[in-house]
């Protein structure tokens, strides 16, 4: 077992991968030469040259559909996105041309391809700079959405993406790369649509995922020492969702927060609800509980941007709410 | 090509595609191909009338010296994007008339199993990689799979039809721009219709001469004349023997017109019934087959037999997608991931 | 009282508002010299000159844009997207400069301007044609989310939207251009983010927007002839959202379908359902039903597309479900 | 200006202003704005090392010229928009240090009320439309002030400054497209720092001089020197007289470095030290000071007084923005709508 940092498990990942199939190749802005906005591709160009680790210009649209492209014909391409706050400008690309391909050429072409990049409010970035935006992306269809929130979820899914056959959508978080974990030497992967029990615990079930995890469990954290046992649920995968995980615990504690730092209305924590107030109707004993970000553009400010993003205390009360206590 | 200039060049007894290469057979291809596609697209109209075709249905007549003269230039391995105009490229390339019209027809026979329809076709086997309905959004998908022949280290090429309209979305600049930077094999076709919709091209495009939307980049750029189906074909055999020798990339703006409306439900009250009349005597179809004839390749008894023989497949082509099976329900959520 | 379409309605309101103001204007592709795509500028040209009246070359980016910097300074542009398909290629625009100047600029400037077109599946367009936006546009906040689904409101809603001093998202359909309605021959405006009771009941609630609001009270007429009263709610405006009026409904119903022609994952559905299931928990006599376009890339074939979509029988299916008949 | 070239005017009495109605006063305010940035910039990455300032801050140090060149040649009702480098164009548009200052610290009293931030300068009243992240992302609201001035019947201008990769992006050329067409008087101004990041121009744009990517639309368009500040401001005068008196469009490419990183983050690896270096000869404020000092507009004391002068009002800036207070937390919601 080595000790990571994400971007290192990205980074593992990534060139396991290329070194495994000649047809994966990378793309993006400064990921050769600078070796990446955020040093996930640290490395990469010396190791593989610049064939295959390019370096783009500022054309997020354009690079995209050179992916997507190329990916009709066999290349899987892994596109690197500075952010994704950038990418908005590629969503025609990805919805209209990635997501729907497979499906309009009644599956005569497939497209293996994945988009990555930090997703998200970081710190002090201001408003065009923070968005989480996985709550667009996981209602199209025909894309998968995934968010690693540790050095082993990281690495597993992010090979499992680039094997897949499908465009991924893979979502990091800016303030998490240098985040630390164990990651076995040998080869692993993570299925697609697997979550995972990063916390197990009886008396209410908080769901997160990518770096709404950590808060998640910095509240488990303090419950506990209330004497409230807290289960956290990290889904991994966003689309497929892991309904099967989220039910079972949430039939087991009877109480749910999902904690997301996105955008509440119509948001990915809200149809997790939907699901859980649908499907286990009976089981709940209090409403589903959501902390999001607030419903606003990200102020520049210290002090407004804390106030507008969810943390441990937050979650908490929510908890505790949940609970009538 | 008036009937003048193809008087003198046959006084001269130098047909002009003497330099390239192409058989007689291979001229009567060209000929069958045009009129193939005139007459799918005149059954089309006729059939969507009937109801017999929902949606959009855009025509690709009057356009096919573009689409024919482009491919005829290619090889199997080369690759061909296009817009949602796409049953022109798609019979260039071969595809049977059945498939193409069931596709319309929206049945499981279709060259997209009845899932794409007339904005969508595709036809992986000969690498006719589809229609697109976004307008400018396929081009960079074109250098993408330049982008990939070139990582595998093929000399295959890939073509990109659009419409003038489209060459002023951002993602085409773009494409251009990454085109030329990494010098592709790809030959980007505009297909100069005049208008984009009900809008001529001198409202929506800025600057002269179209193709020199591409000075910008230092693109190899040229404006043939799309009405030519032979000139379009020597336009793009130079352009491909560039791209394969050298992996350069190439914007042709190829001047064509449409004869019909943007799709079947535009009343084209934007143009003169005159600029129309005056570009029919142009019909790429009508001067070919003259030019034809006038080298003895092909008579007019042959034309006429050839044309019935068309309309009789396009005939059974329409048959065949009225008796073929709607696409089955399970067909639904089929293909959403791979 | 005349009779308007859809079209007319909406026509109507743009011209009084455009004569009322000179600082409203129209922008777009095809709307002046071709009267609109679908005939909803028709004659506007005419009225109006084309200083106020302008075609633009196909760049929804670039002219979604230069309407935003337009606003900026005083104008009203009305920017009319052919269809909403087209205006992903403007989502930046539209998210990052629309959304968010006024919050940035700590309110120095404002950002009137209205983006309006048909939204959603028409009929046998296929993947790239049909497509159901709202739930991605009503996710972020700053924006206004407008959906008529009769002539009257149409033409009250718009006139609000253009009197509006922040950027309205304004989706209509083509199908519903030609349905007509009673309208007021004197001036009148509908108020942003209240709903409408479209029919009255007493048994379960329905509620529905755009042209899901025909399928919803067909459905009611169906139920009606079972002895079941449905009330049907259109909430006009789905952000903000009337949440009063439909929580009313749901605590006198104590039941609720909700039909969309979107996609289901984090749609506005999903979001109606968890207010629902949260603020009226208790009133509650069975889950939420979605009734959603199923979460596929829009099939061109005929039977396949109408299987896409919702309908009436299966509004009826979802409200016999929630009242467990 | 190189001080040979200095020299030789100087002996031919000829300082190269003389036809641009540019008071001694007007100079000096040229030259006060400039230094001013240069020191604000500075003092701003040691409050930025103190943690006093978060997030991205791009600073402007060595492109003075080009901001403060353009920005003069302009009138109070003018318009201009800018990208996230956008300090310097505020402060040479008139702002005083203390707003510009309290908006990096994220203080109430910042020119945005702290909400902003460093890439989100913004000051409604003198005409300042703004600093934005997304690059290629304003220059249509650029387009948009511009039209609207048209359309309003007056002659303002708008100015848009850029860096030269974000020229690459396709709503860029959708704009220059829709500028042309339609004759907005807006004057595009690149400003050419030959790097996007690390990325150097030739690698991320083809073509030749950046000015070009206007040629396909047939804007006036032109390189100018944007290490001087006089070359910029002439350059820019023409170009807004144009713009008022036929209301067209122009593209200027200033050509400009950047003498520090791309943002405070940069360890600038990318380029060699010879090539800083070699570009920081012709600081724009060192040859121009001397140029002020050889005609006897300055003297090397009044530059020292003015330069204590400035380090004052910034240090008062540092003090203000530090003793500012936060925002109330209930700006939070605010402003999300009006
Ligand atoms: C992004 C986008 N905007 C608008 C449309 C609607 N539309 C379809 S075709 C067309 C005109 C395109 O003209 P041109 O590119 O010249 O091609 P032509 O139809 O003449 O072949 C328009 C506006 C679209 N499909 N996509
Ligand atoms: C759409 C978008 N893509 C990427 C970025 C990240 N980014 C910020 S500045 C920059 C480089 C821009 O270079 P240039 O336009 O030359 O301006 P300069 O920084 O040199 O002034 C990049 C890649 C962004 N902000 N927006
Ligand atoms: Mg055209
Ligand atoms: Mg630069």
């Amino acid at each position: 077992m080595a000790t990571l940092q994400i971007r290192e498990a990205l980074n593992q990942a990534m060139c396991e991968e290329m070194e495994r199939d000649q047809n994966v190749f990378i793309m993006g802005e400064e990921v050769a030469q600078y070796n990446g906005a955020y040093k996930v591709t640290q490395g990469m160009l010396k190791k593989f040259g610049d064939k295959r680790v390019i370096d783009t210009p500022i054309t997020e649209a354009g690079f995209a559909g050179i992916g997507i492209g190329a990916a009709m014909v066999g290349l899987r391409p892994i596109v690197e996105m500075m952010t994704w706050n950038f990418a908005i400008l590629a969503f025609d690309q990805i919805m209209n041309n990635a997501a729907k391909l497979h499906y309009m050429s009644a599956g005569q072409f497939k497209i293996p391809i994945v988009f990555r990049g930090p997703n998200g409010p970081a710190h002090m970035l201001g408003a065009q700079h923070s968005q989480a935006l996985e709550s667009m992306l996981a209602h199209v269809p025909g894309l998968i959405v995934m968010t690693p929130s540790n050095p082993y979820d990281a690495k597993g899914l992010m090979k499992s993406a680039i094997r897949s056959d499908n465009p991924v959508i893979f979502l990091e978080s800016e303030l998490m790369y240098g985040q630390k974990g164990e990651v076995p030497d040998e080869e692993y992967l993570i299925p697609i649509g697997k979550g995972d029990v990063k916390r197990a615990g009886a008396d209410v079930t908080i769901i997160a995922w990518t770096k709404m995890v950590a808060v998640a469990l910095q509240a488990a954290d303090e419950l506990a020492k209330e004497g409230i046992s807290a289960e956290v649920i990290d889904p991994r995968t966003i689309r497929p969702l892991d309904e099967d995980l989220i039910l079972e615990s949430v039939r087991k504690t009877n109480r749910c927060v999902i904690v997301e730092d996105s955008w509440p209305f119509a948001s990915v924590g809200t149809e997790i609800a939907h699901r859980i107030h649908t499907k286990a109707f009976d089981d709940l004993d209090a409403p589903v509980e959501k902390i999001n970000a607030a419903d606003i553009p990200m102020p520049y400010a210290n002090n407004l941007e804390q106030e507008a993003l969810p943390n441990a205390a937050k979650v908490v009360a929510a908890v505790k709410k949940v609970l009538y206590r | 090509m008036a009937n003048a200039a193809v008087k003198e060049l046959k006084e001269a007894k130098k047909p002009r595609w003497k330099d390239l290469n192409l058989s007689d057979d291979a001229l009567i291809e060209m000929y069958k191909k045009m009129l193939t596609i005139r007459r799918f697209e005149e059954r089309a109209a006729q059939e969507y009338g009937k109801g017999k075709i929902g949606g959009f249905c855009h025509l690709y007549i009057g356009q096919e010296a573009v689409g024919v003269g482009a491919i005829s230039a290619l090889r199997e391995d080369d690759y061909i994007f296009t817009a949602y105009r796409d049953h022109g490229q798609a019979i260039a390339r071969g595809m049977d008339v059945k498939p193409a019209m069931a596709e319309l027809f929206g049945k499981a026979t279709g060259c997209s199993s009845g899932i794409g329809g007339s904005m969508h076709f595709f036809d992986a086997e000969r690498h006719f990689m589809g229609g697109y309905g976004i307008v400018g959004g396929h081009p960079p998908l074109a250098a993408g799979t330049a982008f990939a022949t070139k990582y595998q280290g093929k000399d295959s090429v890939t073509i990109c039809f659009f419409g003038e309209a489209s060459s002023n979305q951002g993602v085409f600049h773009e494409t251009l721009n990454m085109a030329m930077l990494w010098k592709l094999p790809v030959i980007f076709i505009c297909e100069n219709n005049w208008y984009g919709m009900g809008t001529a091209i001198e409202r929506a495009s800025a600057g002269g001469d179209l193709y020199d939307k591409a000075a910008g980049y230092h693109m190899d750029r040229a404006a043939v004349d799309g009405m030519d189906v032979v000139a379009t074909y020597r336009a793009v055999t130079e352009a491909v023997q560039r791209a394969r020798a050298n992996s350069t990339p190439t914007m042709l703006e190829a001047r064509t017109y449409r004869f019909r409306g943007h799709s079947m439900s535009d009343p084209g009250t934007y143009r003169s019934k005159d600029e129309v009349e005056e570009y029919k005597k142009s019909d790429p179809i009508v001067t070919f087959g003259a030019e034809l004839i006038a080298f003895g390749i092909m008579t007019q008894e042959k034309i006429d037999a050839l044309d019935a023989e068309i309309k009789q497949s396009v005939q059974e082509a329409v048959d065949f997608a009225d008796n073929s099976p709607e696409p089955p329900l399970d067909m639904l959520h089929k293909n959403v991931y791979a």
